[in-house]
C-alpha cells in the first residue's frame, strides 16, 4: 500500500468517527485526535517523499490555487481590466488592479477553470497572443500609475493554436518580459501551480519569483522532454527528475528567491492556509523591494537575469 | 555535418557522410542530386526547385559581413551542464559532439564585422548546433555582443536560426529569454539600433524572446516563424493548419516582419536597412 | 427637451411638448406611453421593454456622485463661433438654443465631486447639447477638468455621451481631440487615474481621442460605441453590418472595453474601480 | 469659358508649337516663350481664385504629391517598416526610417494610389485600425532611437469599416496622437493633400503643422457637412466655405504655422518643385526645433493644443 492510498483510507475512517459520534452523540474525540494526528503525518511525509514527477501531478490539480478565486481571496479587492484593445479579450490571462495589505499594486493570472466548462473556456490556463498583449497593456497601466506588480502563474504553458500564431503570440510573450523587465516599481510573481515555459516566463520576469512548495516550473513539460530526448513519452518521471523543475531544486538553483511551504497534503487540502502564505510572503518581498529607489530597483533587476548561468553567477 | 531532416515541410539540409565534405548532395524537396560546389555557388538554394537549404553560422556571416570583416568574440565562461541533464546521452556528450561537429563553441557565433562598411555587431545562430537552441551559453554570447554593442553604438544584426529554448538546461535555459531581452532594453537605453533577420527556423523561446523585438525585422523567403510547432498545434488543439502556415509570408501578412527577401538579396536588403538607421553615411 | 430621435437603433428619446415637461412620453423600442415620473424612478430605462433611454449630464451626474457633492466649476473663456459658420441656422444661434434647452453652458458639464465618499473630478457629456460634440467649449472644460484632477490628485470620471466633433467649428474641433490627450497626458503625469464610461453614444472623435484611453473603461449595458456611424460605413464599404455591431458587447468581445453593465450598477461598479484605484481606503 | 479651359486650349497650342518647331526644324522660340508666359500668369490665376470647393478638388486630385513615391523623391533614402505586430499590415498608411538632409527621422505617410488598382489597395488612403496601430509602433521606434518624427498627410479619413471597428479603430487614433505629444524629439507634420478628419489628426499633433498651399485640412468632409447641416450634398461647396479649410484659413486660424506654395497650376503639375519646397520647409523647422531642449520642446508642444480656440489663443 502506498503512503496515499493509506491516507485515503484514514481519512476515510476519520470521516465514519466523525459521522458516528455526531450520529449516535458519542464523543470520539480522543479516538479522533489520534486518528488526525496520523492524518497529517501521513501528508506530510507524502509531500516531502514528493519525486519531481509527484510534484507535477500535483501542481496540475485543477483544484490546485490559482486564478480569480484565489487573486480574490489574496486581495483586499481587486478589479478586473479585460481586453487587448486590438482584438480581444482571453479568459485564460486576466488582471487588473488591486488592493493588497491597503496597497494598491496591479496583478496578473492565469486562468485555469475548475469545473470542466470554465477549463475548456479558459483553455486549461493557456493564454493565447490576447491575453499577452493585454498583460502587456495591464503592465503599462501599471507603469502610469506607479502600481507594483504582482503575477501569479499557473499555466501548462502558452496557447498553441492557428489564431495565437496569427496574432503574434510570440512577440507578444517577449513584450511582456520586455515590459516586466522595465516596470517602474517593484515586482513580485509567485508561481502557483505548473510554470509552463514561455507562457509562465512571460509573468516571470521579476524582483522577486516564489514558489509554492510543490509547484513546478520548467522550459518544457517532462512529456514533452521525453518524447523528443528520449523518443517515449513514458521517460517522463525520468525527464522531471532531469529537467530540476521542483521548487527546492530551483531555489537551489538560484532561480527562486523563497520556497513558499504548502499544508501538509498539499495547497488543495488548505487553500485558506494557502492564500495566508502566499500573501505573508508577497507582502514580505514588497516591502523589503518598497525600500530601494527606482535606479536601484532596476539596476538589480537588471543583474539578476544579465547573469543567469552565467560562471560567475550564484547557482 | 551530420544528417539532419526535418519533416515538417520542404526545407532540407545537407546530406553528409565522412569528411571530407560528399561531393554531392540530395535536395529533399525535389530529389535532385545536387553538385556541392554547384550548390555553394547558389548559396545554398536548390539550382533545380529553388527551395532553401539552412545556413551554418560561418556560411551566413560569410554571406552577409564584408570580406575578412568579421571578428569573432571570444568565447563566454559559463556553468556547463548546469543540471547535470542526461537522457539518451549524456548532455555534455551532446555538447561536445556538436561542438566537434559544428567546430562552433555554441549555437550562435557573434562578433564585430562590417556590412558595406559600417561596423555591426553581427551574431548568427547554427542550427546544426542543438537545433540552434539556446542554453546559457547562447545566452550568454547574445548578452555580450548586446552590451557591447550599446557600449560601441554599433547597430546589432541577429540572423535567428533556432528551434526554441535548450532543454537540457531547463529553467535556466528559458530565463535567458529574459537575459536577452533585458540587453536588448540595454540596446534601446543607449538608442542603438537592432535588426533582426529571421531566417528557417525561427521558434519557440527564442523568437518569444530576442527575435520578435528588433526595431527592423526582416524574414529571409525560406523562414519558418512561429512560436509552436505545428505538431504541438494539430495536437492540442486538432486544428487543421492553413496553407503557408507559419511561412515568411504568413509572418508578413499578419503584421510581424518588415520585409520579405529572398537569400540572394539580404545583404543587399540589410545594407539598406542599416544605412538609413545608423547616423551619417 | 427637443425632440430627438435617433433612427440608427433601437435607443430612445424622451419625447417632449412644451413646457413644463409632459406627463408622458413614449418609448420608441416598445411604443409604450410611459408616466414621466414611473420611467425617472427607473432610471430611464423603459420599465415595458428595457430599452435604454439617454441622460441629460444632470441626471447622469445625479446618478453617480454622492447626494448634493457635485461642485460645478465655472464656464471656461473661449472663442464663441470662432469661425462665424452658418448653414441652415447660424451657429450661434443654434449654440444659443442648445443652451436654452438644456440649460448648460456645452455639451459637457464638470465639476468636483464625492463618489461614495471618494473626491473625484467628474464630468458628464450631454447629448442634447448638439449632439454631445466636441467643440473648443467641450475642449476646455475637459482639459480645465483633467488638469485640476492632476494638481489636486483626485481620479477624473468622465462620461461620454458625443456624437463626435462639434463640426460647426470646422478644424478648431478636431484639434480638440489632441488637447484633450494632452490634458489626459498630464493626468498620466501626475499618476492620477481616469475612468472613463461610455454610454449611448460613444463614437467619432470624442471616441477617437479622450474616450479610448482611460485606465478603466466602463461601458453601460446601452451604449453605442464606435468610430463610424452605421451608415457611413455601409455607404462607403458597401458591407453588411453584423448583427450587434457596435453595441457595449461587441466592444466588450472585441477587447475595447473591461466591464458592460447595466444603468442600475453603474454607480456600484464605478465606485468598486474607484475604491481600488485610489490610495488609502 | 472658365479660366481652367482657357489653360487647357493654351497648353494644347504650345504643345502643337513645339512639335511643329521639332518636325520642321523651325526657330518658334520667341512664339513659344509668349506662349507660356501667358499660361504660367493663367496658372497664377486659376489657383490664386479658387474658391475653397475648387481648392478641395484639387487637393483630392490622384497624382497630389504623397506616398511612398513622395517620401521617396523628399529623403535621401527610405527604410520601409510594416506590420502592426498583431494583425496584418496596412497598404494606406506607412512608414519606416530614413534619411532627411543626411540626418535620421522617422516617417509616416497615407498612401493614396493613383493607378486604379493601387487606390483600391491603398483604399484611397483610408487607413484602417491596423494602420494607426503601425504607426504607433513606428513612433514608438523612434523615441527609442531618438529620431525627429515626419508625418505628410493625405487621406479623406479612416477608414469607415467594420473590420477597423471590431480592431479598434477609434482607440488606435488616439493612442497614435497621444504617442505623438509624448515624442521626445522634435515633430513635423505636412498636410499635402486632403487632411480629413480623425484620420489626418492622427497624425498632425505635431510641434510644427505645414500645409501646401492648395491642400485642406478639416473636420468632415463639405460633402459630409452639407448633408448634415443643410440636409443635402450640393450644398458642399458652401460648407467647404464655411469650414474654413484652406491652408490660408487654418493659417490665419493659428493652426497651421506655413503654408508652402505650390508651383502655379497646384503641386501636380510639377513635383520636382513641390518636393523641394516640402523639403525645404520641413529642413527648416527641425533645424528650428532641434535647437530646444526636450523639456523645452514638449512643454511647447502642451501649451500648443492645450490652449487651441481658448480665449487666450492665438487665433
Ligand atoms: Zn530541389
Ligand atoms: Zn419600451
Amino acid at each position: 500500500m502506498t503512503d496515499e492510498e493509506h491516507l485515503r483510507i484514514l481519512e476515510e475512517k476519520a470521516a465514519e468517527l466523525r459521522r458516528l459520534a455526531q450520529e449516535n452523540g458519542l464523543d470520539l474525540s480522543a479516538e479522533l485526535a489520534i486518528l488526525e494526528q496520523k492524518i497529517a503525518e501521513l501528508k506530510r511525509t507524502v509531500c516531502e517523499g514528493l519525486s519531481a514527477w509527484g510534484r507535477v501531478q500535483l501542481a496540475r490539480r485543477p483544484d490546485r490555487p490559482s486564478g480569480l478565486s484565489f487573486a480574490q481571496a489574496l486581495c483586499d479587492a481587486f478589479y478586473e481590466l479585460r481586453g487587448d484593445r486590438a482584438i480581444s479579450d482571453d479568459p485564460a490571462l486576466r488582471g487588473g488592479v488591486a488592493k493588497l495589505a491597503g496597497k494598491r499594486i496591479a496583478i496578473l493570472f492565469h486562468q485555469r477553470g475548475m469545473t470542466p466548462e470554465e477549463q475548456r473556456q479558459a483553455r486549461f490556463g493557456m493564454a493565447s497572443a490576447q491575453g499577452y498583449w493585454k498583460a502587456k497593456r495591464i503592465m503599462e497601466i501599471a507603469a502610469r500609475l506607479k502600481l507594483p506588480l504582482l503575477t501569479l502563474i499557473n499555466t501548462p504553458g502558452a496557447y498553441p493554436g492557428v489564431q495565437a500564431e496569427a496574432h503574434n503570440i510570440a512577440g507578444a510573450i517577449a513584450c511582456c518580459i520586455w515590459q516586466m523587465l522595465r516596470h517602474p516599481g517593484p515586482t513580485v510573481a509567485v508561481i502557483l501551480g505548473e510554470g509552463g515555459s514561455g507562457g509562465a516566463v512571460a509573468l516571470a520576469a521579476a524582483d522577486r519569483v516564489l514558489m509554492l512548495e510543490n509547484a513546478t516550473y520548467s522550459v518544457i513539460s517532462p512529456e514533452g522532454a521525453a518524447s523528443i530526448l528520449w523518443k517515449d513519452a513514458k521517460f517522463a518521471p525520468q525527464a522531471a527528475e532531469n529537467l530540476k523543475l521542483t521548487a527546492r531544486d530551483l531555489w537551489a538553483l538560484g532561480v527562486v528567491d523563497e520556497v513558499i511551504p504548502e499544508p501538509p497534503g498539499g495547497a488543495h487540502t488548505d487553500l485558506q492556509k494557502t492564500v495566508a502564505a502566499v500573501r505573508e510572503a508577497v507582502i514580505h518581498h514588497f516591502s523589503e523591494l518598497s525600500r530601494l529607489s527606482l535606479d536601484e530597483l532596476l539596476r538589480l533587476r537588471y543583474n539578476r537575469y544579465r547573469h543567469v548561468g552565467s560562471a560567475g553567477a550564484p547557482n | 555535418m551530420p544528417i539532419r531532416r526535418d519533416k515538417r515541410d520542404r526545407y532540407v539540409e545537407v546530406e553528409v557522410g565522412v569528411p571530407p565534405e560528399p561531393l554531392w548532395v540530395r535536395c529533399e524537396a525535389c530529389g535532385e542530386l545536387v553538385f556541392r560546389r554547384k550548390l555553394q555557388e547558389n548559396q545554398y538554394i536548390c539550382p533545380r526547385c529553388g527551395a532553401y537549404f539552412f545556413l551554418s553560422a560561418r556560411e551566413r556571416i560569410a554571406s552577409l559581413a564584408d570580406p575578412d570583416s568579421f571578428q569573432e568574440f571570444s568565447t563566454p565562461s559559463i556553468c556547463e551542464d548546469p543540471l547535470g541533464f542526461s537522457d539518451q546521452l549524456p548532455y555534455k556528450e551532446r555538447v561536445h559532439r556538436a561542438r566537434q561537429e559544428t567546430g562552433l563553441f555554441e549555437a550562435v557565433l557573434a562578433g564585430s564585422a562590417r556590412i558595406g562598411g559600417i561596423p555591426v555587431i553581427l551574431a548568427a545562430m547554427d542550427f546544426r548546433f542543438i537545433g540552434g537552441s539556446m542554453g546559457v551559453g547562447v545566452g550568454e554570447i547574445l548578452r555580450t555582443a548586446m552590451e557591447l554593442a550599446a557600449q560601441e553604438r554599433k547597430p546589432f544584426v541577429l540572423v535567428v536560426s533556432s528551434g526554441g529554448a535548450r532543454v537540457q538546461e531547463g529553467v535556466l535555459s528559458l530565463l535567458q529569454m529574459v537575459k536577452v531581452v533585458a540587453a536588448r532594453e540595454a540596446l534601446a537605453q543607449a538608442a542603438v539600433p537592432y535588426i533582426a533577420i529571421l531566417t528557417y527556423p525561427s521558434t519557440g523561446g527564442v523568437l518569444a524572446s530576442i527575435g520578435s523585438i528588433a526595431d527592423v525585422t526582416i524574414a529571409e523567403e525560406g523562414a519558418l516563424i512561429g512560436f509552436a510547432g505545428p505538431r504541438v498545434i494539430e495536437q492540442t488543439t486538432g486544428e487543421r493548419l492553413p496553407p503557408g502556415f507559419q511561412t515568411a509570408k504568413f509572418a508578413q501578412e499578419h503584421g510581424m516582419v518588415d520585409a520579405v527577401v529572398p537569400r540572394a538579396k539580404l545583404r543587399e536588403e540589410l545594407l539598406r536597412a542599416l544605412s538609413v538607421l545608423v547616423e551619417g553615411g
